[in-house]
């Protein structure tokens, strides 16, 4: 027994790069999902979302640039394809300034996936065409996000008076009767940068609408005491909490291919590790014994 | 795309499959990736700083957008010294002279240092001193309740603070690490190496999803090859599979060697023994 | 003079431009930017010893025919034609002989290489030809070829095609592979040092596994792993970062100190 | 009095008409949606107690304000959402507006090489004189406010804000450029989500901006350093008059004589890299002291040096450097001009020449000294495999924790700086390693004491050591 795991001691480091390349690449190519820890920031956020009656709005603020693209965009995407099978509909707005090009392809893209029929968590959802200005507003971007955000919470029309198309908001058949954030039912701000704390402190500190977050995975740790605080009810950080909300949404998409690939890249690592770890024990009890 | 953008893109993955086969061992693919980029990054930052470093902040000030007079017409003509203690540099071209060149180069070293100096105190000390001062110890058992693994809570504050002391003990030269004070300072470097432990197990995240990358590109190149993009691609022929096909036996071609190669070495030294 | 001088001008930009810094008037900045600005001119000046030094090693490399001296071709040709294709750009939508300048370049720089590494007085007598033949030809082609055209002062080969494409598909595919390596070098040095060994390896150890399994959904308590792998990263982690900045800093500025009032000299060269 | 309030009205009109200007979307709003907005909002109350005065602790060309904010700001009728700054601006901004453009098409056509036959550099020069006259009379047109000018929008802020910082360009030919001894007059207007409905402030002015001689916010910065000086000067001078100073051993350092001894026995060259950083890093610096020991030992043993690079200045001082520590072995015939070589400047090219030295020419022991970035481990984990002992020491926190783990020894962060006096073992620098710990110490006592004075409550200690900016 003892030669095996101290064979594995001395193992040839080019076994693991081997086993590491083949797991990745079959991993990246599999096609089935894994199980997702879920942290109950996430949870929150999904929970809050899935107790909407249909017809509520949600309120989705795209606020990262595209070099952020990868950790964010599969937030976005699975949120709102979320919100659509529920019947909730979505106001956007992008105060980044790369944003709205964006989020103009992420809302056609998801639209576009909408068409098809589709089964989640065990419950099948027809697929349905979504139409601008029924199930979602997009507003577009303007400078100076504190100010703007400030100005939604009087009234979404003076800051944005037409949508990102050019139609007057109030020609838009959703947006009867929508106000300000007191018609809406939470905002979440997926976020690569300041503009959160403008959220936090502008939105959510005046207004006292429900907020949540999803952001990149180095910010997320600076953002936890809101939590305790209650000034939001929900924390994603990075492709770590877009794969938790997938996960969730029962809607594999990216950010679970990614963890998939994490996943077991990681666990091959551990593996080697405990291996070694077993193979440096079994060896030191030899010599003790070799010695007596 | 066109052909010629799709041999660029077979190039690329060529010299992409070269460098990884490093991991294997060291061959004639990574010499030759290797020499080529040593090659091609150096000509590339010949030609970045030129553009990017030299005509703006030399040549445009000693110009001003007139080249035929050079700096006797500029409004900042003493960028003409930089430019001398520049070629002054060039004296290590002469044995003799070599020596001159340690003028800009003790400039150079002045200037880097005595900057360092108030913006490290500043940053390095004053700051992170502050932050360690200021720690609080409310909400000791955690926020909202007991948690002990509540990052923010007062007590995990005081472990920061105990740490910093512990860790600062460890790095006093001037003392043996002995009794109490060994005993602080080995607490020091335990800190030390849970920190590092954890800051290495982080990064690992990261290091997987470049290698992602990767094999993404490939699996792009892949895609382009065969035409089963998401767009097909117009100007599609049958020579994208002559070249992905050439590529895929390249590469098989070299597998088969070093197998051959390794079993007959292999048997070459039994023989021998 | 040889000596003394270079710390004494240490000594004198150093102490300037550490009092600069509390001087925060126009007139002082303005020294300040003058001094960066001299910095990077005398850094980029400086580059051509650096290209030089590029050069000779491979140039002795194939003089010498040391092993894989074939390769430094491969460096030479790949540090002129970037070069020259960033010093170029055509005029129109055709190429005309450019293609055939920039390879006979190469190939006159090939000749040259002949010439220095031949034994054989008559074979280096007929490289030197070739050589010269060569570069007339390539001299006469940028002379007479109207189709494109040198860019010294403007940055207009940096659009060049050939440009760009070596960048993209060879600079860019081999720079992040060698990056990407480390996907695997740290899967690597994770096995053959994570041994526990002493208490000092296993704190590592357990902490660099804690954080690795943070996301993993089969282990006994997930939940507590990740929170754990949190408060790792944010307090131990922070404190040592800490305490490790504060060294940092007292010795850069002892170090910088020492080097400004001449007390540490192994910096500079005598002689 | 009432020649004032005209003035008032006209720059609530500019304001109007900026605030038009600054409509972004073609399409106007709705104008029924509007008035009932406007019915619903009326005008708030301004902004009371407004202050402008110079910036301090900078170059000048800055003003900094400041207010009490609205009534009905966060109180009242709440419904203020942020504050819009003014600035009175003379009408010949424009005319200079006009030929900074002018001269920067001029200065594109120039570098652009497009022969157009006309003397450009005669136009640039004439414009720039054109410009120049315009910015000596800047001062005086400011001086005539309230003739001949206007208000011109300078920043948004939103609600709850009471200090603005407008920050001016100091380059004349610059956008946003503030000239300083001039008189500037300011203005901020409450602000509701009407942009219609706004309240202008009292204007304030005239006032000054200039720069300063002396940075008063660092005033904690310039005494640590100063003490820290005289604590270095002091223990050196201890030192040099024989006072035996005492040092830990320390394992990295101890390590590199047995490991030019070993690549001495094996025949086999040291490979010593400097890592990314330039000469304008201190890490760089300490790592040159400490090759000049390691290269002097290197000739003393006779064995072969390989030093790449990666900064062509490095690579200088570096040659520089060798070649004296020859010197001073009494080795100078055996210097080889080529051993300290340049590679590239680009990171990760730099690494793939340095691994293939690594596994080509198979240097018993690396020496890994200086600024590492992601390269680290990739250099780290090559010289593993080749079988060398690898000696690492770096001032980058996020690349120790890879050092520690690939190579033998590793010096952390501040050992880095103390390796050279190690090796050295001259009294003098000793003498600084001393002044070190006890600024170390000087630490410790002062963070326990300030987290007591948090504690307790007493902020004008830890304030003492606060430096903002």
């Amino acid at each position: 027994m003892n030669s095996i795991f101290e064979k594995f001691m001395k193992l040839d480091r080019r076994w693991i790069f081997l086993l590491l390349v083949i797991i990745c690449v079959w991993a990246y190519k599999a096609k089935f999902t894994i199980p997702i820890l879920i942290e109950d920031e996430t949870r929150s956020i999904y929970d809050f979302i899935d107790s909407l009656p249909p017809g509520d709005i949600v309120f989705i603020a795209i606020d990262y640039d595209p070099n952020n693209l990868a950790e964010l965009h599969p937030m976005t995407y699975a949120i709102v394809e979320h919100c659509w099978r529920k019947n909730l509909k979505v106001i956007f707005s992008a105060l980044s300034q790369n944003g709205p090009g964006m989020a103009d392809q992420a809302i056609r893209d998801i639209s576009d996936s909408m068409k098809v029929d589709k089964e989640y968590n065990g419950v099948l959802y027809k697929g349905r065409e979504i139409k601008n200005g029924v199930d979602y507003c997009f507003l577009g971007y303007k400078p100076y996000y504190g100010l703007v955000i400030l100005g939604m919470g009087q009234n979404f029309r003076l800051p944005f008076p037409n949508d990102y198309y050019g139609t007057p908001l109030d020609s838009l058949p959703m947006m009867k009767g929508v106000i300000n954030y007191d018609q809406v039912a939470c905002v979440i701000d997926l976020s690569g940068g300041s503009i959160t704390d403008a959220w936090i402190a502008f939105g959510q500190g005046k207004f006292g609408f429900p907020l949540a977050l999803g952001l990149t995975g180095v910010m997320t740790a600076q953002y936890y005491p809101y939590l305790g605080s209650g000034q939001i009810f929900g924390l994603m950080g990075g492709l770590l909490g877009a794969a938790e909300y997938e996960s969730l949404a029962d809607n594999p998409g990216r950010a679970i291919d990614g963890m998939r690939v994490q996943l077991f890249a990681h666990l091959v690592i551990i593996f080697f590790i405990i291996m070694g770890n077993i193979g440096y024990f079994a060896s030191q009890r030899r010599k003790k014994r070799e010695e007596v | 795309m066109d052909f010629t953008t799709f041999l660029w893109m077979t190039f690329g993955v060529f010299v992409t499959l070269a460098t990884f086969s490093f991991l294997y061992k060291d061959n004639p693919f990574y010499k030759f990736a290797e020499h080529l980029v040593v090659g091609v990054s150096a000509g590339y930052f010949v030609i970045i700083l030129w553009h990017n470093g030299l005509v703006p902040n030399l040549f445009q000030k000693l110009a001003d957008g007139d080249w035929y007079y050079l700096w006797l017409n500029s409004s900042e003509p003493w960028y003409i010294v930089p430019a001398i203690l520049g070629m002054l540099m060039w004296t290590r071209f002469s044995r003799e002279y070599a020596w001159v060149s340690r003028w800009p180069m003790a400039m150079y070293i002045g200037i880097s240092t005595g900057i360092a100096i108030p913006l490290t105190m500043s940053t390095y000390i004053n700051k992170q001193l502050y932050a360690t001062m200021t720690l609080s110890f409310d909400n000791f058992w955690g926020h909202g309740g007991f948690n002990l693994l509540d990052p923010y809570s007062g007590l995990s504050n005081l472990i920061i603070f105990v740490g910093v002391i512990s860790a600062l003990i460890y790095f006093f030269f001037s003392k043996a690490h002995e009794g109490w004070f060994g005993r602080v300072a080995d607490l020091g470097i335990w800190t030390l190496m849970i920190g590092f432990g954890a800051s290495f197990g982080y990064t690992v995240m990261a290091r997987i999803s470049l290698f992602v990358n990767r094999i993404q590109d490939v699996d792009d190149w892949g895609k382009v090859a065969w035409n089963s993009t998401v767009e097909p691609n117009p100007n599609y022929s049958n020579w994208f599979l002559v070249v992905f096909w050439g590529m895929v036996l390249i590469i098989v071609v070299y597998i088969i060697k070093e197998i051959v190669q390794h079993f007959s070495s292999k048997s070459k030294a039994q023989t021998q023994a | 003079m040889k000596r003394e001088l270079p710390f004494v001008l240490v000594f004198i930009f150093g102490m300037f431009m550490l009092l600069q810094y509390f001087v925060p008037h126009e007139k002082s900045e303005w020294v300040y930017e003058f001094f960066l600005a001299w910095t990077i001119i005398i850094g980029i000046f400086a580059l051509a010893l650096g290209i030089w030094s590029l050069f000779k090693v491979s140039v002795d490399k194939i003089k010498m025919h040391r092993p894989g001296w074939g390769y430094s071709y491969v460096t030479l040709a790949g540090l002129f034609v970037m070069i020259a294709f960033g010093f170029t750009k055509r005029n129109g939508d055709a190429w005309g002989l450019y293609h055939l300048w920039w390879i006979l370049g190469l190939l006159c720089l090939g000749a040259i290489m002949q010439v220095r590494a031949e034994t054989n007085t008559g074979r280096k007598k007929m490289y030197f030809v070739v050589s010269l033949v060569l570069l007339a030809a390539t001299v006469a082609i940028s002379i007479f070829d109207n189709t494109w055209s040198f860019h010294f002062y403007t940055s207009e080969g940096l659009e060049n095609t050939l440009f760009r494409n070596f960048f993209d598909y060879i600079m860019i595919p081999i720079l992040s592979t060698m990056f990407a390596l480390l996907a695997f070098f740290i899967a690597s040095a994770a096995y053959r040092a994570f041994r526990a060994r002493n208490l000092m390896a296993t704190l590592l150890l357990f902490a660099a596994l804690l954080v690795m399994s943070r996301f993993n959904p089969w282990i006994p308590g997930a939940e507590y792993v990740a929170k754990a792998s949190t408060w790792l990263m944010n307090v131990p982690n922070l404190a040592a970062q800490r305490a490790i900045v504060m060294g940092i800093g007292l010795g850069v500025i002892a170090t910088a100190l020492k080097v400004i009032l001449g007390i540490e000299r192994g910096y500079m060269g005598k002689g | 009095m009432a020649l004032y309030k005209w003035f008032f009205v006209l720059g609530f009109i500019f304001c109007l008409c900026g605030m038009a200007t600054a409509q972004e979307s073609g399409v106007p709003p709705d104008s029924a949606n509007i008035d009932t907005i406007s019915q619903s909002i009326p005008p708030p109350a301004p902004v009371t107690d407004l202050q402008a005065f110079d910036t301090r602790n900078d170059h000048g060309h800055s003003i900094t304000l400041k207010w009490k904010k609205s009534a009905d700001d966060g109180a009242g009728n709440n419904s203020v959402i942020g504050y819009e700054i003014y600035t009175w601006e003379p009408n010949m901004v424009d005319s200079m507006a006009q030929l900074r453009s002018e001269i920067d098409q001029v200065r594109a056509a120039i570098y652009g090489g497009k022969k157009t036959g006309e003397d450009l550099k005669k136009k640039i020069r004439t414009l720039k004189d054109q410009y120049d006259i315009l910015l000596e009379q800047l001062t005086v047109a400011h001086a005539g406010y309230p003739e001949g000018g206007e208000w011109r929008l300078v920043d948004k802020v939103p609600a709850g804000t009471e200090t603005y910082v407008h920050l001016g360009s100091k380059e004349k030919l610059a956008e946003g450029y503030i000239p300083d001894y001039t008189d500037l007059y300011y203005r901020v207007d409450a602000l509701t989500a009407d942009s219609v409905v706004k309240t202008p402030s009292v204007v304030v002015g005239p006032v000054q901006c200039y720069g300063q001689w002396f940075n008063t916010e660092q005033v904690p910065v310039l005494i640590t350093v100063i003490l820290f000086g005289v604590l270095i000067l002091y223990f050196v001078m201890l030192a040099r008059k024989g006072k035996e100073i005492y040092v830990r051993p320390i394992g990295g350092i101890e390590a590199v004589d047995d490991a030019i001894g070993r690549a001495t026995e094996m025949g086999k060259p040291i490979l010593y890299v400097l890592g990314l950083g330039s000469v304008s890093d201190v890490a760089t610096i300490a790592a040159f002291t400490i090759l000049q020991r390691v290269a002097k030992k290197v000739a003393e043993y006779q064995t072969d040096l390989i030093v790449p690079t990666y900064d062509p200045i490095v690579m200088s001082v570096a040659q520089d450097v060798v070649k004296s520590a020859y010197y001073d072995a009494g080795r100078a015939d055996t210097y080889k001009e080529d051993s300290v070589f340049f590679v590239t400047q680009s990171q990760f090219a730099y690494v793939a020449a340095v691994n293939g030295i690594m596994l080509r020419d198979l240097p018993a022991t690396n020496v890994y000294m200086g600024k590492f970035y992601a390269e680290s481990l990739l250099l780290a984990e090559t010289g593993a495999l080749a079988g060398s002992i690898q000696i690492s020491g770096t001032d980058e926190i996020a690349q120790m924790p890879f050092f520690i783990v690939a190579c033998d020894y590793t010096l952390i962060g501040e050992e880095l700086y103390a390796a050279s006096a190690y090796l050295g073992r001259e009294p003098i620098l000793l003498g600084s390693l001393k002044a070190q710990d006890y600024a170390k110490a000087a630490i410790i006592i002062l963070s326990i004491l300030g987290i007591i004075a948090t504690v307790l409550g007493f902020t004008w200690f830890t304030e003492f050591f606060h430096v903002t900016s």
